[in-house]
């Protein structure tokens, strides 16, 4: 359509001027662009990049313009994507803000709390942490104890959070509290709130990986005004539940080894040897095979998934398997290449591994989260047997 | 992308799952085996299933099909497969019908295509020649005999074989064998009468009670128009034909598993123990939606090879080794789980589900087994 | 010890004189001798061995002489088992009286019931079956709902059984019945009773395998002795039990293609060809090799268990193991198989296919019933969690 | 049959566990690997062990040792594994100590044993080439130069190489690589010193913090009597040490195995999730049931393995190839398991069960991978 054809234009146009060169480059994990505060960008074009895009509101394209988005339609985004992808232009900004808060907002936040968050999360200038997860309450979420008491205008939170990703890092909070002991999910509020704030502190987790991606995160007397609790009192459970859904979608189809997807094969050949352009082990050939099956199977899902959800289906269901098989496939992708590299793959630090044989051995780590962090395997199998296949509990 | 129906297909659906529900519930099939029947399928059956245009799916409307494409036939096997029903659909409409689509002179064309479209006659395809699916191995030998060829060897898993009124067989005018993955060179079909001389087709009793027949040529001469396609060329358009029988019997299988897991599902919030729906135990409920997920995951691999065959794209061959590896896994998985959660009564020969058991393994088994795909879909893809 | 030389001596010369050669051949399934009224052997030297055994109590060597046994200490018997197996000597006797009915009527019953059964059984006069299973009671076993009603010195039967194994062929029935509906297990009876008694009746099942081992069995006002109930009204859940133990062991340790044991690595490579005295497929071998290995450490820790039990330990709660990797490696032996031989393991009769290929695909069907008779997998990883590793059910 | 401990050897596990728990619990590794120390290892906690008579429980008492058998040292070990307890018990008591006794010329021994029963020394054995287990494959050249030798090559996997005093080496005099289960031809043992010239060790970093290093032989000169056994005779002698490494080796992951399992059951006994102990799931439960059996079996196949050694039965080899790849598939299974069950504090450096799993997979991988002993196991099972 022409008006297609007009915006195409005016898109690349405005791209080629505004995309610095070194933003079209594949992008380190150390190079990612969170946003936020205390944001500290080793090449000055990521922030260059991100407030152009920002401004644009193309960190957000199909937002409302109004709340600091892009106000493209369905057609004008898949052409700005297009042209992005065409460019191999950098994301911008990565953002809890952008994935999983945004959209709660968008559908439960009063209008004051829009105008004053959303154009932030746009503009990355406040990056997000989710207080979700407490030491008590792992997979039964909703077990949460973190208390939130009325005290004037204010609410006094206090207790702990655990794997709270990146809270050092973090500007703001997200956080399920319990504003009611009386009853459980029934007594849950989301309330948003500064880091900053005092009695909040933070402590990282050293993961067995070595890395520290999440925090435990404590509240002693915490003071947050009351206008920013979103949607009702006692009414958290139902924006909990919208907000993990933005997360596990995200987790299943974004999240996993998409870094390392490419070069198993190239892997595993560099390292138990090839011959006449095969695998040379049958037996590693044929795991390879397998796991590469799956993950096409898997990507077809996704995809099916979607034009489903475009022809008017329902989606939620399916992001449970998504979740469940991702991460099990991501877990078999590395033990594979585990065995593969065999002592290689097993290296720490040091000269003795190249870069990609430690980043095997730490994926792998790593990947051992997957089927834990935002619904482990056994509460996502669970809600597939419930809620898809209809089973019940006993009696 | 192809990967939701659309809604003519949908039509299709819906109708085939009616005829199929109808007229061939796994009770008929039951009777066909009871009655020792010999053919392996029901003529009366078969005759209906022609009048709904099915036999005449894949051929162009000019020699009077209904071309509906690809994805039409994928959803009327997968329909058919859900009650196990036993027809020609595949070994004649599949196999032998694409290979006269795609490579039939325009004297064979006339000649079989309007009779194969109206179910008067019925096709098989000939490869294999011993226990395990590979055409790349084979050896049948067609020498030239003056303007014609002899045909000398025996044929194994030769699929409604016995009843085929013409066989389109695989032979080596040439060349070696070669690698899963790779286009076999000196083959050449050959298009042979049922009851050519020196033809001995025999039907084998197997555990699924379907046709799976043995054909022996004996000095079986044939004139040159017999050649299908070109003399040493047969390599790329056997790919080309058995890729299609893969897809086709994925979506059957794909319909059974379902099936399965349907008749699994319905068990487990029905039957009680422990004063408890079996249904409720969570070592159960973890196992179903491990199966679902895999059915799922089946289901895509199968409709993107539909698709992929359909638009003649070039990654079908991996897509179709993807599709039949994956639910060759899927169905072996959930037809194992079927029986064990049915426990005592699925042992029995009285519930169906023992026949989909002996079902699963033999279609696993057909057109190529499961370590069979993945070394050709690893050789596809280059490792 | 001398005495023991002494007594090899005798059980030497014994054998010699009354072992008929035909019963140091190996036997094939049919030939089996399973005795009672309606044994019709096509080797009438196996009646011959059996009357002989019986009237020696050897059939029973361990059981004392009053009710028929053999009277042998353990190291006597160990003698006679030696001497058997040295010429190789066919078991004379297959029986469910001596495996499973005579070891808890020796627990449980009155001394005028063992002087009744016991002598039986030895001598392999009467064949018995098993009623338990109940259609809407499998795993639940104690959920049984035949009746006995007492009626004045008779109890009079009315239900159904199932799954029991050649009822047909049965003389006599071991049952358990419900002698009381208002509590669960405290509401089961032992009672025995002959199968021509009125009111009985029995059904072949035919199983996917196309055989018909099993049976349905019917009552229908059967009236029975009040003597023939073996052990206190009510208390037949603990005989059950007891019995139950004596038949897992049997299963999982002799009950599993010991047949079929030899062979594997052969069938396969007959089947897959082989290069260098190896399977020539490497991902074939590595199956078989892993199969194997599976077997090789299930029949090795059968043996650390038979030693730890001669050592003083506690067998109890490993014969719940057994019953569980016994069957699914019995499962997995098959589906190998099956895979090994491709279509020629697939066949159901007929030319097409040799006796040992036929075999194959029976036996993959028999295998599926391993994890469902005699206690499912299901019940048993219950047991093994619970009783061996002390997990319990919610509270 | 020797699969139930007799009175003494419960005696020794006894003292063995008792000396473990109290030395060298898992905090003692931890504080170690804290500490970033370069042995790998802590002397004074080898100086305890060496005085408990470990050091020497191979040896022949006529050189000091305690001879107490290979079942002795397979308890030992076991009580070592479960507290992930760093020493040089496999790489100098068992793979070094059973060279020198299996084949130790009396100089050798003289030399050699005394100190090594004192743990007065520390030895290594240098097999592997590349990243994989592979002594059939070894390339290392050993020419002959007067009336020795020269070394040229690298070794890697090196277990405890850094530390030795003395490296046995196998280096190939004569010959070409062989299959896995048929015994290398052409391959020499040499006792080397650990400062010889031209000899570097590199200590590698690895994810379990345990010692695989790296030995690159530059010309290093030995004389002949630094053959170990005879002259392209090492073949064998190899293989029996290597059995005898990877037996204590499945040993000590025997221990490790049972430690997580018992860990993980006493956390599945003691969390509560949605007001349940998460131990009363049953798809815990018979996760936990199946780890228990494969538990079992490993147990058995161990407990064989040992007594073949210490009994010198001529399956020892088979059985060596069984306890490996048995072990290292429950313990990978297992060392999952636990993490998974743990949920997120499995996850974090401060609890111990990450341990587990990094040193499950180099123990998994050391001396012989699952896939590794399978094809052995089938060599010498004959198919």
């Amino acid at each position: 359509m022409a008006t297609h054809d007009a915006f195409r234009e005016e898109t690349c146009a405005w791209l080629e001027e505004n995309c610095p060169a070194s933003m079209r480059t594949p992008m380190a994990e150390d190079e990612v662009m969170w946003g936020g505060r205390k944001a500290d960008p080793k090449n000055p074009d990521s922030k260059l990049w991100l407030d152009r895009m920002g401004a644009q509101g193309w960190t957000a394209p199909m937002w409302p313009k109004e709340y600091g988005g892009g106000g493209l339609n369905k057609e004008e985004n898949k052409v700005l994507q297009e042209e992005l992808g065409r460019i191999k232009a950098r994301p911008p900004l990565f953002s809890f803000g952008l994935w999983m808060l945004g959209p709660v907002l968008l559908e439960y936040a009063t209008e004051e709390q829009k105008q004053q968050f959303l154009p932030q999360i746009v503009r990355g200038e406040i990056r997000w942490c989710q207080g979700y997860s407490e030491p008590g309450a792992g997979s039964d979420l909703a077990g949460l104890q973190t208390r939130a008491i009325e005290d004037g205008d204010d609410y006094v939170i206090n207790g702990q959070k655990v794997w709270t990703s990146y809270a050092n890092y973090a500007d703001w909070i997200f956080c399920l509290v319990r504003t009611d002991t009386s009853t459980k999910h029934e007594g849950i509020s989301f309330i948003l709130f500064d880091m900053e704030t005092e009695g909040v502190t933070t402590k990282p987790i050293k993961l067995i990986s070595g890395s520290s991606p999440f925090c435990e995160t404590f509240f002693d007397d915490v003071r947050v005004p009351k206008s920013q609790m979103v949607g009702r009192l006692n009414g958290g459970w139902e924006i909990a539940k919208k907000l993990l859904q933005h997360e596990r979608t995200n987790i299943s189809s974004g999240g996993f080894g998409a870094s390392a997807s490419a070069g198993l094969e190239q892997l595993v050949k560099d390292h138990v040897g090839e011959e006449g352009g095969r695998i040379a082990d049958p037996l590693m050939r044929d795991r390879v095979a397998k796991q590469k099956m799956t993950e096409h199977a898997f990507s077809l899902t996704v995809r099916r998934a979607t034009e489903e959800a475009k022809a008017g289906g329902e989606v939620g269901a399916a992001s449970s398997i998504f979740k469940y098989v991702g991460a099990e496939m991501n877990k078999s992708r590395y033990e594979l290449l585990v065995e593969a590299l065999g002592d290689q793959g097993l290296g720490w630090e040091g000269d003795g591994f190249n870069s990609d044989e430690l980043n095997v051995t730490r994926q792998w780590l790593r990947s051992k989260a997957n089927s834990i962090e935002g619904g482990t395997t056994e509460i996502n199998l669970n809600v597939v047997a419930k809620r898809v296949l209809g089973l019940r509990d006993h009696q | 992308m192809g990967l939701v129906l659309t809604e003519e297909q949908t039509l299709l659906r819906d109708s085939a799952r009616d005829f199929i529900q109808d007229k061939s519930p796994v009770s008929a099939f039951r009777a066909l085996r009871d009655a020792g029947n010999e053919d392996g399928y029901s003529k009366e059956l078969w005759q209906g299933m022609a009048e709904m245009g099915w036999a005449g799916m894949l051929i162009p409307e000019e020699h009077g099909g209904l071309d509906f494409g690809f994805q039409g036939m994928g959803i009327v096997m997968e329909e058919a497969g859900r009650t196990l029903t036993a027809s020609p659909l595949l070994a004649s409409v599949v196999l032998g019908g694409s290979a006269i689509v795609l490579a039939g002179s325009d004297a064979q064309e006339k000649d079989i295509l309007p009779k194969l479209a109206t179910g008067e006659i019925l096709l098989a395809l000939a490869v294999d020649e011993g226990a395990h699916h590979a055409p790349e191995r084979i050896m049948m030998s067609a020498t030239r005999d003056g303007d014609g060829f002899v045909l000398n060897g025996e044929k194994t898993a030769v699929l409604d074989g016995h009843i085929a009124d013409k066989v389109i067989v695989a032979a080596r005018t040439s060349g070696t064998p070669s690698q899963p993955g790779v286009t076999p060179e000196g083959l050449t079909l050959f298009v042979v009468d049922g009851d050519a001389q020196g033809l001995t087709k025999t039907r084998r009793d197997m555990v699924d009670h379907r046709n799976s027949d043995t054909l022996t040529f004996d000095n079986v001469r044939v004139s040159a128009d017999a050649v299908l396609g070109g003399v040493d060329e047969g390599g790329h358009l056997l790919n080309m034909v058995l890729d299609r029988g893969r897809v086709a019997l994925a979506a059957e299988m794909l319909g059974s598993m379902s099936q399965v897991f349907q008749l699994t599902l319905d068990y487990l919030k029905e039957r009680r123990q422990f004063g408890q729906l079996i249904g409720s135990f969570q070592s159960l409920q973890h196992r179903a939606a491990h199966m679902f997920s895999e059915i799922e995951l089946s289901k895509s691999a199968v409709l993107a090879a539909l698709t992929a065959i359909e638009e003649d794209k070039a990654n079908a061959s991996q897509l179709a080794s993807l599709a039949k590896a994956v639910v060759n896994e899927a169905y072996h998985l959930i037809s194992k789980e079927g029986v064990q959660m049915h426990g005592g009564i699925g042992m029995t020969d009285e519930h169906d589900i023992g026949f989909y058991l002996k079902r699963a393994r033999v279609t696993e088994h057909a057109l190529g087994s499961t370590k069979y795909h993945r070394a050709r879909y690893a050789d596809l893809s280059g490792y």
